[in-house]
């Protein structure tokens, strides 16, 4: 992180109007809700001409909202915006491109099947086009902002890096007066980070207002000029000097409804365990012995990874988003299978294995994906519950729906799942419930050893956060053994016995929970051990 | 083969091939922006009789034509509102329409012509171009009506629209990804009615050439599945405009050649010659004859 | 009295040019001259699955049913027996009908396919002639045959080509089989096709060549044709009526074709020189004589 | 599918839409009729009689809506694994194809205890199964889209069955006179679907009963069973349905093979319980016709029933019009079209609360 923090200093001039404030976009009042739910609330905020603003919060706080109704996308429920001293109310992203709004979304929005300069080009002009004119035009205006891309590749070609390269030159080729960046970092390795915040730099002092969305302190520290946290769709905390602030700015984005102190969630609780696992080699459950994997491109998304589970244990991957924990998770679960090398469970090899074979071989898994791999969203609560467990509720091929039902209820109060009915839509729980009822689901599994466990607690409230991992330290207090993956570094140290991290694809590290390795952890997950 | 007879048999062949190649161009377009119109099939049925009853009507076939015309964006925008606008199923409104066109039509054709079958309906002539058809063994290739010419024209102009222009790389973009499309500022919804749209005034023509191109008369049910072949020919085509453009004349020769083969003594179950065209589509989608790359959001309504 | 009822079946379209729509004429010379004394219903253009039903739902309410096509003939067996009452025509019927209340009208295509061919041969200027069938079914293709008999025995060395279209009603495939057989030289077509008829007119109009028509009377109406023969399908519709109003009307399989007469088989030049007709004549007598043998059709 | 919807608001607010279109269309009906300039009472008299006048009627429109209910169950059931089946007519051409060269081997006819019937109608069913199958095979192999395999697939058995009754080595009868159309010979009386009342004044075949029979079962498969609770998984969300450890290819293969085999099964019903002989065109558009009725019924199977009668009968009526009224049948293919189109353009209003 030492060039990212080098980087503040490193910015000579000051932002102009730092001292008089211009706003370029102010915005009173602004509301969002769809349905019964309001994603934003009364959202009072300006950004100001040279600087660059960050937005902080957490998963579903309405940060992507809000950035979507200045760029257009979303017309906003309530309160007004003015733009540049004119009252602004894009009614489509055309009409924000043409008030000089430009937009970098957190998922990209560039055509693979296209190249960089069709992706470029699209939707600016309906005639004929100069290509080469145009290409040499793109080239000039990247390298101004130090930038190097090749007009002519395929998008489906380039790096993720490459990409996002492509979707802020995009914007610049609009020469906006506000640059929006939706969490332009989350992908991307530390170097690219780094390259990025510059850009974002130049691009706010050559006199724009550049908004940015980050979950990352470190990169606030490196280049917000100001703050502002949204926490569940209202401005919860601001500050002009983020840097000195950013105890507070921390408290005010985790803040949980019951939050206390400096452990919010009271993950710490967790940490005493009753039983610790012995560590011997014959209590070992779960085994990875060099796998690796190639995704469809052939790119290595997993080198050698070699790893052991005991029983009882709960080993923690640590790692910044995107660097193999997905595959790693899908492999488990049986939806990928490891180009090279061997998984075993309890002597089992479960390489080859489906993922029915899988839990049959008593592994459960949380998956990262709850919506697209851990539930079907339009079925009901209860068939999400025994989703891969009917047989047992059914005779001759016929589904005993009472009996189903009648499990399923009593599964959902042990574990606290709380619904209407267990007839209602898997897809209408909240995120925490959706979560306890996958958890009830894959820690009966029959005969259970081992349970993979991913980014369980995404977007869950703090009171869900604690539920779900009691439920997953008391399954490794009977025996089973946890590979528990996840991005948030305190839950791991508080949660996991042993910690390793993966810096792509690969195990650069392992430690144990000692809070004194943190820095240690972070370095390995920056990937500046090398 | 003669050399007359190849000469009869190119030009047999490009006959044959124009319903469909004003069609498939049509449908490439739409397809290309991320639009299935089954109903070609009934789009190309309208304009036949839309040509007939205007250029009967007015004895002009070229009124005839802007008939067809005006007979198919009707139904052109119904398609286009039902899947654009409803975003009702692709395929099935496609079906349903062809159903409904096939009893209007027919319906219409009694009411309108019954009683007196036997006039001639007005139509194009075919017309000699200068110096071509003058040519020793190719001549008659080159004797054509002059709507031959547009739908050679209109597809090339369409292929330099698809990859050199705006308007090409959006229509692209919208068939692959209409959300990320619709985030640079295009009207992706506008821009889908108008391909539909597009499509219906190809298939007019291609309807219009039947009937009152080619062949001086409509009937019922004319089209007899050129408008499916149109689309299959854009799958055999993989979604490439020359390579549909090539495929709507491998269909042609292959219906040409029903009537080549007997004069050479050559025995070929018809049966198979008409089946070839759907085979060969079959195996290169089951990527049997290389890979196929049809647009990724291909018959998905897009949701703003 | 009562007036006649009549069930008519038309598989295709009433209006196409060929056998359906000189069926429907036969209908209407009938009801111009019976008048009141029949009462018709009839529907056109069914499909194999619809048949049965068509034909019940006549036969429940009429006391003829006619069935203008060879390919009424296997539901009309299966109908007939349930309404011993009708009396059921098959026009275009074959040898086999043997239910007591059906009677098949065999139309005998081929004699007169003969005849034709000898009269486009006559009226050739190239030495070269065609013929374009719908279905590539034995009438059809036995047809073609004699028509290329025919033209040979007028000219033997003449070029004859043939070709089947697989649909009697394909406009496009027609006027395409038309232009290959112009292309070799080919300046009088005969046909036996419907709506295709429409395509094959095109074709000779483009190329200058002419056409022996071979349901309805064009001369003088239509240059393109120079001829054409008659093959009483109208005939046996009015047949039908006429025994049944009559009350003469059998069941059983009965030949047409030129031994009936003039209006049931005959061949027709629109401007003849004296020897085409005398040879014409001649020919027609040598094929009811049994001189001359052609095919079955 | 979801288990919530069967207050009878909701019932009313699913068979509603339906409901108002068939009526939207007849209306339009009643207007061509009039500007034909036919008379009204006259041709809706001659409607009723030719749909409900008699037992021939009646039977005869049972006959066709058997067919096109088989098709509809069939594109019902691979629509709940979210596969669309437009593959109808050339299932149905398939099953005529297999069911007629089955009757047609000697043996087969000589089987007791009805098996003389029961095989060739297996026999249809499996060979449009297949048909439909290889579909399944294609989308779970290389990703194919369905509904442009089974379109194409349906061309290609449709013009196997014009081969097949054109080729004296494939189906079609020995030519033994000039009469010999082109198509099969009759098949033996014994591989008849035998008549429920025994005779042909009212001919409803055990087709009837037997679609029935499958009717409740898919039903009953659909709304209870694993297989349909797989299906479903499948078709909503087929990555957490491989999670879940179902064979998602398998599945979709089955849904196919299911789908394509009601509609071999209905070919084999039309050949030996109406037609008795194979032809060219001998599917008759019943497979576009039940694919309609399909996507009418929205996933109910009572819909798939209701709506196959609606044009079953639709169609006899129709034919008596045109014979009593001379309204031409075409009115029906009119009446059809508006009803595909203004059920699917209401479906937007269903549902539009669903997505996303
Ligand atoms: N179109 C929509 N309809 C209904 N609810 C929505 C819609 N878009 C967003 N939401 C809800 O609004 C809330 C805020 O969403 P938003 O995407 O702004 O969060 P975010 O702060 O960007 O979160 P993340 O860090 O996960 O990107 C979430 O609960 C989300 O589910
Ligand atoms: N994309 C969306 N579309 C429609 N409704 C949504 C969407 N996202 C969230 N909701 C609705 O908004 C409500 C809140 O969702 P969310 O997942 O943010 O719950 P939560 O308050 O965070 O609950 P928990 O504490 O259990 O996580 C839910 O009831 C859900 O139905
Ligand atoms: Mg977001
Ligand atoms: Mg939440």
């Amino acid at each position: 992180m030492a060039t990212l923090s080098a980087m503040k200093e490193a910015s000579v001039a000051p932002p102009p109007g730092r001292d008089q404030p211009v706003p370029r976009l102010t915005m009173s009042g602004v509301g969002k809700v769809f349905g019964a739910f309001t994603a934003l609330a009364n959202i009072d905020i300006a950004f100001h001409a040279g600087e660059v603003h960050c937005l902080l919060g957490e998963n579903g706080a309405g940060k992507s909202t809000l950035c979507n109704i200045i760029y257009g996308l979303h017309s906003p429920s309530s309160g007004a915006m003015v733009c540049d001293g004119v009252s602004y109310a894009p009614a489509n992203p055309k009409a924000a491109l043409a008030s000089g709004v430009a937009m970098v979304h957190q998922h990209f929005s560039l055509i693979p099947e296209l190249s960089v300069l069709d992706n470029l080009l699209m939707g600016q002009r309906f005639g004929r086009l100069d290509r080469r004119g145009e290409a040499a035009r793109i080239v000039t205006l990247a390298e101004t902002y130090g930038l190097s891309l090749d007009p002519h590749a395929l998008v489906a070609d380039l790096s993720v890096g490459q990409r996002q390269r492509v979707e802020i030159v995009k914007c610049l080729m609009h020469n906006p007066k506000i640059l929006i960046l939706d969490e332009p970092t989350a992908v991307l390795l530390p170097d690219e980070i780094t390259a990025l915040l510059e850009i974002c730099r130049r691009v706010a002092d050559s006199g724009s207002a550049v908004v940015m969305v980050t979950h990352k302190l470190a990169e606030i520290e490196a280049i917000a000029d100001r703050v502002t946290v949204l926490h569940r769709g209202i401005v919860a905390a601001r500050s002009d000097r983020p840097a000195a602030d950013m105890d507070g700015l921390v408290r005010a984005m985790i803040q949980r409804p019951d939050a206390t102190g400096d452990d919010p969630a009271g993950l710490a609780q967790l940490s005493t365990r009753r039983h610790r696992p012995s560590g011997k080699a014959a209590d070992e459950v779960a085994q990875l012995d060099g796998i690796s994997l190639r995704d469809e491109l052939g790119i290595a998304r997993l080198q050698d990874v070699t790893l052991s589970i005991a029983r009882g244990e709960i080993v923690g991957i640590a790692g910044v988003e995107g660097n193999g924990q997905t595959e790693l998770g899908n492999m488990l679960a049986g939806l990928l299978h490891a180009s090279d090398g061997r998984w075993f469970v309890e002597g089992q090899d479960l390489s080859k294995a489906s993922p029915r074979q899988i839990t049959e071989a008593g592994v459960g898994i949380v998956p990262e994906d709850r919506h697209r791999v851990g539930a079907v969203d339009r079925l009901s609560l209860a068939d999400n519950i025994f989703l891969n467990r009917m047989p047992q509720y059914s005779r001759f091929g016929i589904i005993d729906r009472r009996r189903q039902v009648a499990a399923a209820s009593t599964l959902a109060q042990q574990f606290d799942v709380r619904a209407a009915g267990m007839g209602v839509r898997f897809g209408s729980l909240s995120g925490g419930n959706q979560q306890k009822a996958v958890l009830a689901r894959e820690l009966t599994t029959p005969n259970l050893r081992f349970l993979l466990a991913a980014q369980p607690t995404r977007g869950l409230d703090v009171g869900a956060v604690k539920a779900v991992y009691s439920l997953i330290r008391d399954a490794a207090d009977t025996g089973v053994g946890v590979l528990l993956i996840s991005s948030e570094l305190d839950e791991l140290l508080a949660v996991a016995d042993r910690i390793v991290v993966l810096y792509r694809g690969q195990i650069v590290g392992e430690c144990t929970t000692d809070a004194s390795n943190r820095e240690q952890i972070g370095i390995w997950m920056s990937g500046k051990h090398t | 083969m003669s050399f007359e007879l190849l000469a009869v048999f190119l030009a047999s062949t490009i006959r044959l091939a124009i319903p469909l190649l004003f069609a498939a161009t049509g449908e490439l377009v739409s397809e290309r922006a991320g639009v299935v119109n089954m109903s070609v099939e009934g789009m190309m049925l309208a304009g036949a009789f839309g040509g007939a009853v205007g250029a009967a009507m007015t004895g002009s076939p070229w009124l005839g034509l802007v008939f067809a015309v005006l007979t198919v964006l009707p139904i052109a925008l119904l398609q286009s509102v039902l899947t654009n606008s409803l975003r009702a199923n692709q395929i099935v409104t496609g079906i349903g329409i062809n159903i409904l066109v096939l009893g209007m039509t027919t319906l219409g054709y009694r009411a309108l012509f019954g009683a007196r079958s036997r006039e001639v309906i007005p139509g194009f002539d075919a017309v000699p171009v200068p110096g071509l058809a003058q040519l020793p063994v190719l001549g008659p290739v080159f004797t054509q009506i002059w709507l031959v010419w547009l739908a050679f024209l209109v597809a090339a102009a369409v292929g330099w629209m698809l990859s050199r222009t705006g308007l090409g790389i959006v229509l692209r973009g919208i068939g692959d990804d209409p959300e990320a499309v619709a985030k640079s500022g295009a009207p992706v919804g506008a821009l889908r009615h108008g391909a539909v749209l597009f499509t219906g005034v190809m298939s007019a023509l291609g309807g219009a050439f039947l009937s009152i191109g080619d062949i001086h008369t409509f009937t019922e049910g004319m089209t007899n599945g050129a408008g499916y072949l149109a689309i299959v020919a854009v799958i055999f085509g993989n979604w490439s405009l020359w390579r549909t453009v090539l495929a709507c004349l491998l269909f042609g020769a292959a219906t040409a050649l029903q009537f080549q083969l007997p004069a050479l003594g050559i025995v070929v179950p018809n049966a198979l010659l008409i089946m070839l065209p759907y085979l060969l589509a079959f195996l290169a989608v089951a990527g049997l004859v290389g890979r196929q790359t049809a647009p990724r959001a291909l018959a998905q309504p897009f949701w703003k | 009295q009562d007036p006649l009822t009549v069930g008519i079946l038309i598989p295709g379209s009433k209006s196409d040019k060929g056998w359906m729509e000189s069926g429907f004429d036969g209908l209407t010379a009938a009801q111009a001259k019976y008048g009141d004394q029949i009462v018709v219903q009839m529907i056109e253009n069914i499909s194999n699955a619809d048949m049965e039903q068509a034909l019940t739902q006549l036969a429940s309410q009429n006391a003829l049913v006619i069935g203008v096509g060879g390919q009424t003939q296997a539901d009309v067996l299966k109908v007939a027996p349930r309404f011993p009452d009708v009396k059921f025509s098959i026009v275009g019927g074959n040898a086999g009908v043997e239910v007591a209340n059906v009677a098949g009208y065999d139309v005998k295509q081929a004699e007169i396919a003969f005849v034709a061919g000898a009269a486009a041969a006559m009226l050739s200027e190239t030495g070269a002639v065609s013929y374009v069938g719908g279905l590539e079914i034995p009438s059809i293709v036995n047809a073609g045959t004699e028509f290329g008999n025919g033209a040979r025995y007028i000219n033997p060395d003449i070029k004859y080509f043939e070709s089947y279209t697989g649909d009697f009603d394909d406009v496009a495939k027609s006027k395409e089989a038309t232009l290959a057989a112009i292309a070799q030289g080919a300046d009088i077509h005969y046909h036996i096709l419907n709506l295709g008829l429409r395509g094959m007119e095109q074709a000779a109009k483009e190329s200058g060549t002419h056409i022996i028509g071979s349901y309805s009377n064009y001369c003088g109406t239509d240059p393109l044709y120079l001829a054409y023969s008659i093959t009483g399908v109208g005939y046996q519709v009015q047949y039908a009526i006429d025994e049944a109003v009559a009350g003469t009307w059998v069941a059983g399989y009965k030949p047409f074709g030129l031994a009936m007469g003039a209006d049931a088989s005959d061949m027709i030049v629109c401007d003849p020189t004296p020897e085409m007709t005398e040879k014409l004549t001649e020919i027609m007598e040598d094929i009811k004589s049994g001189k001359i043998t052609v095919l079955e059709g | 599918m979801n288990i919530s919807m069967s207050s009878p608001s909701a019932t009313l607010a699913r068979i509603g839409p339906p409901l108002l279109a068939v009526l939207a269309a007849l209306t339009v009906g009643l207007i061509v009729i009039v500007g034909m300039g036919a008379a009204l009472d006259k041709a809706l008299l001659a409607f009723w009689r030719g749909a409900f006048g008699n037992g021939y009627a009646i039977s005869a429109s049972l006959n066709r809506a058997v067919s096109l209910a088989l098709v509809g169950i069939g594109f019902v059931i691979a629509n709940r694994a979210a596969l669309t089946n437009v593959g109808g007519e050339g299932q149905i051409a398939m099953g005529g194809i297999a069911a007629t060269a089955l009757c047609l081997f000697p043996p087969i006819a000589g089987l007791p205890l009805g098996l003389a019937f029961v095989v060739p109608l297996l026999g249809a069913a499996l060979a449009g199964g297949a048909w439909g199958g290889i579909a399944g095979v294609l989308r779970t192999r290389s990703g194919t889209n369905e509904v442009i395999a089974t379109l194409l697939l349906s061309f290609i058995a449709t013009w196997l069955l014009y081969w097949c009754v054109q080729s004296e080595a494939l189906l079609r009868q020995p030519m033994t006179s000039s009469a010999t159309l082109p198509e099969s010979l009759p098949i033996p009386e014994a591989t008849h679907v035998p008549l429920l009342t025994g005779s042909y004044s009212s001919p409803v075949t055990l087709g009837l009963p037997i679609t029935i029979a499958l009717a409740a079962v898919a039903a009953l498969v659909l709304a209870r069973s694993l297989f349909g609770f797989r299906l479903s998984a499948v078709g909503l969300n087929p990555v957490g349905a491989a999670r879940a450890g179902i064979n998602v290819g398998g599945h979709i293969v089955s849904a196919l093979f299911i789908a394509g085999a009601f509609g071999g099964l209905a070919g084999g019903l039309m050949l030996q319980g109406e037609q008795f002989s194979l032809k060219a065109g001998f599917s008759s558009g019943y497979g576009f016709d039940g694919l309609v009725v399909g996507l009418l019924a929205r996933n109910s199977i009572t819909g798939v029933l209701a709506g196959a009668l609606l044009f079953g009968f639709m169609r006899s009526g129709g034919i008596a019009m045109e014979m009593g009224a001379g309204v031409p049948s075409a009115l029906v293919s009119i009446l059809q079209g508006l009803i595909v189109v203004l059920i699917a353009g209401v479906a937007y209003f269903q549902d539009r609360r669903s997505v996303r």
